[in-house]
This record gives C-alpha cells, structure tokens and sequence, in this order.
C-alpha cells in the first residue's frame, strides 16, 4: 500500500484530498503511478495531461523518474504559491 | 534555524531583535514581510502539505547558511484565511556581514515561493480561484543557480 | 519617503507596520538593521555633520525611488554614543515587487555606507579610535554602478 | 567669508571644528582651498598629504575641480563611516 494525497486546485478538481492504493503489480516510479492514475479516466486524466502537475515522496519533491515503493507517502499538487 | 508554519499572527520587531539578541557578531539583521495585497482581494485562504512544509523550509534555510555565513534565520508562513493587510510570511537573517544577509534573505523568499508547499486561493468579487504560480517567481529562483 | 536622524532608538515592528499601513499595493516590505557588534568594543560614538545628514540621505533614497518601483521608504540613523548591540541604523522599504524592495533597501545601505556623512569612534580596551572605511564598502556601492 | 567644517578624525588632528575665512585672492576652488590651509603646516599639510580626505559644498560632495565662492560652507571629513 502507498498514502496518496492531493492538494489544492488538484484536491478540489478530483474531489478526494487523498486514498490508500495497493501499487499494482509494474508500477514503480511516480511517472508509472501517474499513468495508472490517469487512466482511471474523467477527472484523473489530468494526471496525464497536465504538465504543471508536480509529485513529492515522502515529503520531498520527485520528479517522474524518482521510485515508488510500498509504504510511501506520494503526494501530487500544482505548482506552489506561497510566500 | 528556526521555523514556524502556524495560523496566528507574528511580531516583526520581536523577531528581529531576537536575531541579535545577547549576539555580539550579530552587526546586520535583514528580514522581510509579505502581505496580503487587498487590490482585487476580499480575502485569501493558505492550504499546505503539513508533513511536508516544516522539512520544505528547513531544507531551503539549510541550504541558506552553506552558501553565506549567517548566524542566525528565522522563517514564519501563516496559513488559513487571511484578509487584505494581513501578514503571510516573515524570513529574517542575523549575519556579520550585510551583504549574507540580505543574500539569503531575498534567495530564501525566492526559493519558498518556488519549492515550499503553500497553495493560496483568493476570493474576489467574481468568486474564489486559485493562485497561478508566476514566471518571474521561477525565474527569480533560478537566478541563485548561476550564481548571479 | 521619511528619514529621522536621532539619538533615540526606534521600534522595528512599529516602523515596518507603517510601511505598508492602510496600502492595498504594499505586498513586500524589506527592511535591514544594522546593530553595534561587540567583538571587542566597549561602546561607539557616532558623530555626523547634522547640515548635510538629511540631504544625503534624502538624495540617496531619490535614487532609489528612481531605479525601483517603491511605495514607502523609512530611513532612521541614531547618533551619539552607542552600546554593543544596540542598533545603529534602519531602512526599510515596501513595494509590489519583493525584488524591488530587497533591491532599493540594499542599494540605500551600501549608499548610505559610502556616501551619508557618518562618522564612528570606538572605545575598545586598548583605548578610542576612529574606524577606517572599509574598502569592501565601497565596493559594495559600486557593483549599483555597472548594473550587476 | 566662507565657513569652513571639519570631521571626525581630521577635527581632532586640526583640534578645530571650523572657521570663518577670508577667500584669498586666486582661491577659487576646492583644489586651491586646500593647497591654501596646507600651506598653514604643521597638522595643516593633511591637506596636501592626504589622498583619502573628501569635500562638501554646501552640503554636497564635492571634488577638487569643484567652485567655490564667498558665502559657501565647505566641510572636510575623512571617509564616511556611518551605517
């Protein structure tokens, strides 16, 4: 299992601040769990569309190559605005 | 380092004279304060990624005190909803040297707009929206990697 | 712009607040102190030439306002004898643009540094002296110069 | 008459703060109003020696080219400190 959690536009776009996934069996990389998602169709297909979108796991940014492995927090967010 | 990721409001003078406070190297303290512009603005909400923001910031200050000598920093990000007017974020550097002062100051405020986890989503006349990351935010960011 | 040439201290939060006080565009507020280090002084004296201080400072902040984007610039410089720690100097400056801001309050430090009719003494163990300019100082106000 | 300020480290060294002067025929600016208190001796010739002294006309910076006529205050102080 992996923590996913979404922020922001994104949250309120997918309507889900986050869920727990079982990894599926190829799915490695935060580029991989994008596709996965995206292909869930509707809403989720920002995760393929989308190039602004940006990933962090276990708290620090990753980019589409950085690995996912069970147990990690994997977080997906637009890009920040603070300060 | 110290950080603060917190709803309530700060003290600039407070925090400033704690930078220096019983430090006789401290000679130049700089800081900055945003605020919320109230132009078009009735008000704006602070979301962020609360595991993340304290490790965020510290990472950015770390980096901070390896490119300059400092003594101390201090980073405080409100968030939750704030009116016009309203203090968001205080970065203050203590150092014995003005110039690493005003240096880390100005490129941690760069980098916290580019890499810390903060989203504001403001609410207008015509609605509430979400914040659209600048270019000019990225571009000031990227200026510290060739080193200017 | 508002420039205070004195021997009393002054209060950082009540002087950064005024900056951007009841102004909607006022997003950003720098601001520098600079303190007595203590390293190996018992106290400093800062004489000026009270004629010229205010015009210096007023032209140099002229400079500033042309060269940035500014909204507020607040310039406080004490005189007389001070102790370690004590501060010495504020400037601070509020814009729309954080850049314009960090900018405008360094260039006017390193203006100020150069070109404002102070003078230090220090009382150190060993006796008083005068402090030598400092050939990095003036560095510092001529990379304004070439645009850096 | 002009008046005439001194500085910091060179108020002490002259042990004078400054003075009214008569403008001498011929001194017209600060290149010459210098060579002329020099001309003075004795803690005097740091008019002539010093590289680092600095000038003001009626308040401003001013260099040796720089006119000066009666009625003018004209400073000198070594380099600034303040800050």
């Amino acid at each position: 299992m992996i923590k996913l959690l979404y922020f922001a536009s994104l949250r309120e776009a997918l309507g889900a601040a986050g869920e727990s996934l079982e990894l599926p069996a190829g799915v490695a990389s935060v580029g991989a769990l994008r596709a996965h998602l995206a292909a869930r169709g509707g809403a989720w297909e920002v995760f393929a569309t989308s190039k602004s979108l940006r990933a962090a796991v276990n708290q620090a940014m990753a980019g589409a190559e950085a690995r996912v492995a069970p147990g990690d927090e994997v977080a997906f967010f637009p890009p920040v605005t603070g300060g | 380092m110290a950080i603060s990721v917190q709803e309530a409001d700060f003290d600039c003078g407070a925090e400033i004279a704690a930078l220096s406070a019983a430090d006789d190297g401290a000679g130049a303290v700089a800081s900055f304060v945003g605020l919320v512009r109230g132009e078009n603005i009735r008000a704006m909400t602070l979301e962020h990624y609360p595991a993340m923001t304290e490790k965020a910031l510290a990472d950015i200050v770390a980096q901070a005190e390896q490119r300059w000598q400092l003594r101390r920093v201090r980073v405080i990000h409100r968030v939750g909803r704030l009116l016009p007017g309203e203090r968001i974020v205080f970065v203050g550097v203590s150092s014995s040297h003005r110039h690493d002062a005003f240096a880390a100051c100005e490129f941690i405020m760069d980098y916290l707009k580019t890499r810390a986890p903060f989203w504001k989503k403001e609410e207008t006349a015509a609605g509430a929206h979400w914040v659209d990351a600048r270019e000019s935010d990225d571009a000031a960011a990227l200026r510290w990697e060739s080193g200017r």
